[in-house]
């Protein structure tokens, strides 16, 4: 087993990452920047190291500051959460490099998982449904026009190298190819150097269903469920669910086993993500992409399956096998996640960090929090504005959302603004509570949402 | 409050046009009176975390400017760069800081006598972790 | 009261014409002079929970002296043993309360005039809630 | 369904039937002394009602004040919670005659539960193991002595009318008996103005082991498995388990049966606690008493079976039938709770309230929290001492107890002591960790442990 491990994070996953190191004797080092002296976890540490500045470029993205600092505390592993570097084919490798355990997959995994048009060519081989598209480039706009045909429009036009939503223009008739076509083209060659492009059709109100995946190193790579993240603001999760109620047992079989062919084909190990995109006709999913990281949503699954997956994480990094099988794995009740964010709603979801005033979190039967908050403590301005994690565990999906309602009713923080009223309104909405949300739901139904908020806060003044 | 926050108070006082405030809090009071130096008679409690006497100035430190292992000497045979009671020239190298098999030079900030080094050859430096304290001169 | 807060109360305090501002809460004093320099004489800052000013005075209450329903009279065709403005001779009964269909009446403590009744007819009064103020006379 | 429940009980228990009611759509309506105005549960309450002063006589255990307020704020019925009038016959049967549910079994299922003789009598009439001794009362010296042979020394002289430790003496031999039947029977006659003396064997070195029930008015009477209580000082339980390490599955179910007739033998309804003593040789089981309410360490029995048993009080006494079979009832895992107490075990465990000046809690995976404590608040120091609970759940017994200590290394509570750090202790401690705890083991070894705790102090001070 490892013995020491080097946590390359800091928040709620930096103290996520140190319970389970805790829980198998593993020693912890935290690394901190100058902002996060006072945090929870750099207290909790077998040992903490300030690696530099508040600017993540100087401290948590520091390479050469992390390895110096694993080296120099004599760490055997380096864990790199999520964000940050976890993503980072290089740092996976440079780890490898200074002989330590990267607590995730090889630099190699994850750089064939990240390439958008790379691992589309490797999941289609591997008979794993992709959106219907180009084979391969469209060079002209002729080549576009006939792939846009082929697979009906709407469709998107991408940049083979593209990410972040660069290089990217959405098409709802032929009449709109060819401009679009040479302004994306454009696009991707100032911004990435290249302007390869490809095609894909669009996927209209389509869910966000994920798979999770554990892999080990002696072949094993089992998938532990589903989760639905479709309710999103902005490409950002607020509340994650599994199982997803909108998937058959036999949809779920077919996911499940093409997310583990997805793994297998980049040769994974460790924790990570397959997300699909669900089509509005219940039937029809597409690989989106995978993650080879943990998630943030990961305690959902953890919740319905007992299975902690960061703690398998470091029993697979120190070498040992899986001691569960697929059949093993079996998922019981209904789990519920809500992010809780220092940002105001209704000041156009502007982050607004602060110090923790006074704060309770919910507790009782079936509720886990995992947060790094503490009374008294400061949201630091300087990183993502997530201040804590309420996630709930009952036996049907509509005790779970009560028990999670019931949670943010206690949930008191005074500091600073967050978003656990919207939330709460999403909680008692008619789509959600049927299980019927898409993509597209959280973004079309925030003005009436604000609204129910602004109303019930009127009528509170009023009493 | 924190000194910051006091500091703050201190400001916006100067800035206002207020004779005097008088500010008492469950752990902490203050009052402050504008010009004359006269501190009124029977002194104002002091504001927790605010030492009334001066504190015992510490002298100034050189820090890490990066997380790594810190060395006296440029080689474990040779002399240190800077023992205590070296005197020392503004830009000399008074020890190293190993990162990555990279060295990094520190300098001392100006002319100066070193009074004390706080970590052992070899030791692990945090970023911004004073390593020696100087006396300018 | 926040930092904040306390900048605010400053600029309020300026903007207005008061000469001076004296505030006490729980946990909290402030008092504010303008101008001039010339601290009010003799004043230690105001101990934590003492107040200053006197407070507005609220009259004395009856209260209940077990959790029951709130009667004002013997029996709902009846007058109410304690409308306001009556006067109300010590011991004489203002009100009742009943629990477990058993009545207790609630006497007055001291010859009074009624200023008001706190709660309706048949309601939950909780221990020790007010349920009539009165003046002493 | 009930409509509004009163919650006739105060702290983290008060707290506890709150979250379920609201879980289960039920108004709820809190009831306070004027100690406990600033309660968390008050606070989240749909209604709140003083009741009395501190003094538990004229406030919770007030028949009066509590039927009062739940009539007049339109209660339809009352939840006792444990303590206080959980198992006050008389208080059940005066909730029904105002037309209330009383939240528990019958008053006079209470009654024969709560009769020492009665009870063992009912108990072996249907076959529950009782501890072997005299044929109902011993009247003579010479009955006693009779049966004490018939049984084997050590043996115990207990008062019919008894309770509270009261009317009884232990006979290591025949030498000591007839002095001790003397004294007793003097002592029962002034404590309860009944001589009756009956005598039974005394168990050495027994494991305290209590099955979970329920019981609906459908004549569905079920058991929810087992938990070892053995951690005890002075018969106040410290740190619970579910299910019992020296459970072979063969005993279990004959306890588990066992447990059943005996609730069965007594018209039970609602949730309910079987206790036995286990005796050394981790074979014979014997009917210790049976508690007609739910029990503070209810919650390890919910981690291990997932079922919330607040929650079916709640549907039992709303006239629901229990929804699931003795079949479906399946323990996962290994449940653990440590009760924190604000006392000072180095100063005899004297009780030591006071303001809560900091305060968190562990979270994460498998970490549940119970408690009405919030930073800020007071522990009063007109009750019982009980601050929090905290529970974990893992897949094995080991890892729960490292999750524990995990735990307790997080919990911080500033502003007065805690016996949390014994509790620590007692985590590592061989015989704790081997699952080898008697009801004896704490009493025994307290020195040990304390004597630890110093020397940690001590070092902790040097360094």
């Amino acid at each position: 087993m490892l013995k020491r491990v080097l946590i390359a994070n800091r928040g709620e996953i930096a103290l996520r990452i140190l319970r389970a190191c805790r829980e198998l004797d593993m020693e912890t080092v935290a690394v901190y920047s100058t902002a996060d002296a006072e945090a929870l976890h750099v207290q909790l540490a077998t040992r903490s190291v300030c690696i530099g500045p508040a600017k993540a470029a100087e401290s948590y993205l520091n390479q050469d500051a992390l390895l110096t600092a694993a080296r120099l505390t004599g760490c055997d592993a380096v864990h790199p959460g999520y964000g940050f570097l976890s993503e980072n084919a290089d740092f996976a490798d440079a780890c490898k490099a200074a002989g330590l355990v990267f607590i995730g997959p090889s630099g190699d995994a994850i750089r064939m998982a990240g390439s958008k048009s790379a691992a589309r060519d490797r999941m289609k081989a591997a008979g794993v449904p992709v959106t219907p598209g180009s084979e391969g480039a469209v060079n002209t706009v002729e080549d576009a026009l006939r792939a846009a045909e082929a697979v009906g429009y709407p469709v998107l036009l991408k940049a083979s190298a593209g990410g972040g939503g660069r290089g990217i223009r959405r098409c709802n008739s032929l009449s709109e190819l060819p401009a679009a076509y040479a302004e994306a083209k454009a696009e991707a060659t100032a911004c990435f150097g290249d302007g390869e492009m490809y095609l894909e059709k669009l996927v209209l109100h389509p869910r966000h269903i994920e798979f999770q995946i554990l892999a080990d190193r002696f072949g094993h790579t089992l998938h532990l469920g589903d989760r639905d993240c479709s309710v999103q603001r902005r490409n950002q999760k607020l509340i994650e669910e599994a199982p997803a109620k909108c998937l058959t047992p036999a949809l779920r079989e077919a996911m499940g086993a093409a997310a583990v062919r997805a793994a297998q084909a980049v040769g994974y190990e460790g924790a990570g993500t397959v997300e699909f995109l669900l089509d509005a006709d219940g039937q029809h999913f597409y690989f989106m992409e995978m993650n080879t990281r943990i998630q943030v949503e990961h305690g959902v699954t953890e919740l319905v399956t007992g299975v902690d997956l960061v703690r398998e994480q470091l029993r697979i990094a120190s070498g040992l096998a899986l001691d569960f099988t697929q059949e093993q794995v079996l998922m019981a009740g209904h789990a519920i996640e809500c992010r809780i964010n220092a940002e105001d709603p209704a000041k156009n979801f502007q982050p607004c960090p602060g110090e923790v005033a006074f704060l309770h979190f919910p507790g009782g039967a079936g509720v886990r929090v995992d947060s790094c908050l503490y009374q008294g403590c400061a949201l630091s301005p300087y990183y993502d504005s997530m201040a804590a994690k309420l996630l709930v565990h009952a036996p049907t999906r509509l005790e779970a959302i009560r028990k999670m309602r019931r949670c943010l009713e206690e949930f008191t923080l005074e500091g600073f603004p967050t978003n656990a009223e919207l939330s709460y309104q999403i909680l008692y909405h008619p789509v959600f509570v049927r299980g019927g949300c898409t993509t597209a739901f959280l973004d079309e139904r925030l003005p009436e949402l604000l609204d129910f908020s602004r109303r019930v806060a009127a009528c509170e003044e009023d009493v | 409050m924190t000194n910051q926050e006091l500091y703050d108070l201190i400001a916006c006082f100067e800035r206002s046009s207020l004779g005097t405030l008088k500010l008492s809090r469950q752990d902490f009071s203050i009052e402050l009176s504008r010009g004359g130096g006269t501190a009124p008679a029977g002194n104002a409690p002091i504001p927790a975390g605010v030492s009334a006497a001066p504190a015992p100035v510490e002298s100034p430190a050189v820090t890490a400017p990066l997380v790594g292992a810190f060395y006296t000497a440029p080689a474990p045979d040779q002399p240190p760069f800077a023992p205590v009671g070296a005197h020392i020239k503004k830009g000399q190298t008074v020890c190293l800081i190993e990162a990555m098999k990279m060295m990094s030079e520190v300098l001392a900030p100006c002319d100066c006598v070193i009074e004390a080094v706080l970590k052992a050859d070899g030791e692990l430096a945090a970023f911004g972790e004073p390593l020696l304290r100087y006396q300018p001169c």
